[in-house]
């Protein structure tokens, strides 16, 4: 049953050194106010996996909390590169970076897998891709009914999944609502996981098929209003493009980057998409 | 005609004209994006977008910066997980074209978007696969649009992250459940189509005011003309219009925060 | 693109003699005016797939429509057996019915692979079960990663899904809503199909994550309202627990299921239910 | 106490005892349900029910006739799509306990619902298999209730639709990722557990008024008793009232129409 603690709180018992993390929201809902707090805490060696890393990632690369990254698309979405990925994968700055990297499709079906509780994901997919020579986590099955050749890849299962949603109920269910990317299949595939919600409600008023996840599921709940900026919250606020333009130069040199996080991250507790927003 | 207008918007509304009204579209961002649009907003009112981000049969205002822009959502028909999106819409055959850019591009047509130099050591980190490498693959065939330039257009990719026809050409050759694959390439000189027998890259079209040796120059390999080179016919003032107008709203979406 | 058809003429274009086809529904929604068109329409040696096959396979089987019947639960529920159902295959009235039965995850991922275009469905189950011993659809893979052993069927891929829903808009979008079961799967996994609903509106005013089908998915549309009594529409009607009940006495014999098929099917097209409802 | 009640009673307030609160409950149609519901509705109101047909952490007000009434949906916390349910709720490994009923079981708790008789030639065909295959082996545990007799209780299953401990009782013996299986079955007369050597179905408690000879003549093998044989505990007045309100009003709206 989802316990409700402070984003402190909840980090500081779920994100350990080493861990495994998956921060999901695709574009929308994207954990910022967790990352940040992931940050403040100076975690290290964290296999970091997230199907678009995008700012969030670009942040917790920068600030040195991790090992490795699992991903299908690293970008600066309509914006272009991002820089602090690509300083550690290039040069090594903070420190080097291991990388795994997949396609969407495979992703998508890896994270589907896990919360189906299969060790795999079969599809069809990465036919005259290269990415499966440099991922030796890509495997080719026969189907035993029509022998057709199919890949395989492992599930994703985190050690813990953070992700941002409109709301929750005082049992802890959880509302996800608009682009709902793999946010459902992250928490129910990982060991533990952390929701952080604009707000704490009476009533989800929750249409019959939506997309809830019951409190039963999930371990910590923190309150983080506008926790997902500057990506967003349907229904809350719109994304900062913006401040994704922005990002560009901040985080192209090392000491605007480094600059930024003090200020916006380490000092700023309370602005969790920095003052530029 | 004597219309005032830029290579790129030939390009985009080149690109915009391929795709056929009632077509199902998955939409890759950027140049395919304005493209899609675009054809919405002329010709193909009945088009249907799709999104990677899950936003099905959607019909954005302004163009999203990101795949998963909030007016996606907001304007499409549903929106589904990105795992069903994968699963039963791109994987299971419900999407005519895809419509991608890319970073590098051969002439076989496979595509890079993961790095340039060596993979262990690569000079440029490019952002990776994302969606293309099933959307080249699973949809219906594929439409591609870029700038023309002799760094994107190169005899052989760094890496393919996506296929065209494969470092030889034939890499769809027997393969069960494959689209076509790329049918035509959309650039701001000229239009391009594989080669029926080789599935070299051949121009068919030039834009306006492009010759050849534009093309030659701006290519990393010795490009072929097509025996009956046809002249891309100019953007008419409506979709210029319907095009600029698209992207003024979307500039001021974007900087108004 | 979809075309409202009337249902005759949408049954009598797309469901062939010896087709394969998929009436979904799971409780709710059920296709019964649909059935009963295919039942007038005397379709012959169908393939008849559906996990509960329900009351409207019962029909369809005693009224000498099908050849075979894929199914995981063959019960009127709450109720008993299916009496026709037992006749055919115990007894061969009014003929012999081949059956190939499945555990419900194995038809619902059969289903699910079939909307995702795959050739086959892999799951974990089947352990300890006989059911492999009596149906060779059902093969073992070995997971490349883990080693572990697990169940593989074929995919679900009709040539026709017939399934009933509350609405659909002008342009052929369907809305189903509350219990949806593998209606869209059974939709998205077929050749062609057949939607019913109860009405057409201009807006579906359909929540973002509703469960919409667009009508480009979609071969045909047809109103029928009432269309899945005795099983229900949420919010529309309820299922008419009683006719369950009274089934049981109908089905039992062959003469009072002929007479019932007589007076509500054949000669009672406008009471897809029947009088007893 | 000398309450009055019947067996059913007994078995259904025994049943829903076995539930402990706060515990995630995969529920059979019937007599699970039944029990599944009377414990929400007494001891356990934090106990999540979950159906096969997609509702999950649903509150009926009357018991459903089918898996899929629409009291489950409109009770429910949310539903989701069948595979769903089976993929992500019960192979994902998020239920605690599958409640299952069965027409025939055996000494090793193996249940049949597929027929009497030969496959090729039936003497009586069942319904088949359902959800209760992946049930008992992706749930973390499962409890079992019927009424106790003969035709129900045998030696060995004529099918084994689902397993409870194979035919020689080491049917779950070094396979990965399933659960601990029957952990008990409740019946009319008695509470049966597995040995936990031989994984045979002992008697573990009868309930008040029975004796072991009414087991014995009930049963279809040489059923064995525990040593430590208990007498299960009667029902309580709350327990009874709350079972025969819930059972009339289900009685009312499944006839009413």
């Amino acid at each position: 049953m989802a316990e409700f603690l402070s984003l402190h709180d909840a980090v500081a018992r779920y994100v350990q050194d080493s861990a495994t993390v998956a921060m999901e929201g695709f574009t929308h809902l994207i954990p910022f106010a967790a990352g940040h707090e992931v940050i403040r805490q100076q975690k290290r060696d964290l296999t970091l996996i997230r199907m678009t890393p995008d700012i969030i990632y670009d942040q917790l690369i920068g600030a040195g909390c991790a090992k490795k990254v699992i991903f299908s698309w690293g970008g600066n979405p309509g914006v272009g590169s991002l820089h602090r990925l690509r300083d550690a994968v290039e040069k090594g700055w903070p420190h080097k970076v291991e990388i795994l990297e997949h396609s969407h499709a495979a992703m998508a079906c890896a994270f589907e897998a896990g919360a189906a509780g299969l060790p795999m994901a079969v599809f069809r997919g990465y036919i005259g891709s290269e990415l499966p020579s440099v991922n030796d986590q890509i495997k080719f099955i026969e189907c035993p009914f029509t022998g057709e050749r199919l890949a395989a890849v492992p599930s994703v299962r985190p050690d813990v999944s953070i992700v941002h949603a409109q709301r929750a109920d005082r049992q802890g269910n959880v509302l996800v609502e608009g682009i709902v990317g793999v946010q459902k299949e992250a928490i129910l595939a990982a060991k533990h996981s952390i929701v952080t919600v604009e707000e704490i409600v009476d009533d989800l008023k929750a249409h019959p098929n939506a997309c809830v996840i019951p409190g039963w599921a999930i371990s910590a709940i923190a309150v983080a209003e506008k926790g997902a900026l500057p990506s967003y919250t349907h229904g809350y606020y719109g994304r900062s493009n913006r401040f994704y333009k922005e990002w560009d130069a901040i985080a192209r040199d090392r000491d605007t980057f480094t600059q930024w996080l003090d200020e916006n991250v380490f000092k700023g507790v309370q602005n969790h998409a920095g003052e530029n927003v | 005609m004597s219309l005032e207008y830029t290579s790129s918007e030939m390009m985009t509304v080149t690109a915009a004209r391929a795709l056929e009204n009632g077509t199902t579209c998955f939409v890759g961002i950027g140049l395919p994006s304005e493209a899609a649009n675009l054809a919405r907003l002329t010709h193909a009112p009945d088009v249907v977008l799709i999104y990677e981000s899950g936003t099905l049969q959607t019909k954005p205002d302004i163009l999203p910066l990101s795949i998963g822009d909030g007016e996606l959502c907001e304007s499409a028909l549903t929106t589904v997980a990105v795992p069903e999106m994968f699963r039963y819409w791109l994987q299971g055959g419900k999407v005519n074209v895809g419509f991608l850019g890319t970073a590098q591009i051969d002439r076989f047509a496979n595509l890079n978007t993961t790095l340039i130099g060596d993979y262990k050591a690569p000079k440029v980190r490019l952002p990776g696969g994302g969606g293309a490498p099933e959307i080249a693959t699973n949809a219906g065939e594929v439409f591609i649009t870029l700038k023309h330039s002799k760094r994107a257009f190169v005899k052989d990719v760094d890496f393919v992250t996506t296929l065209g026809f494969g470092r030889d050409g034939k890499g769809r050759d027997n393969v069960p459940n494959i689209g076509k694959g790329p049918t035509r390439v959309i650039t701001d000189l000229c239009v391009m189509k594989p080669d029926p027998d080789t599935k070299e890259l051949v121009v068919v079209s030039l834009h306006p005011g492009v010759n050849r040796e534009d093309v030659m120059e701006a290519t990393g390999w010795e490009i072929r003309f097509a025996d009956q080179l046809e002249s891309t016919p100019e953007p008419s003032e409506k979709e210029l219009e319907i095009l600029r107008e698209l992207k003024a709203r979307t500039e001021r979406a974007h900087t108004g925060e």
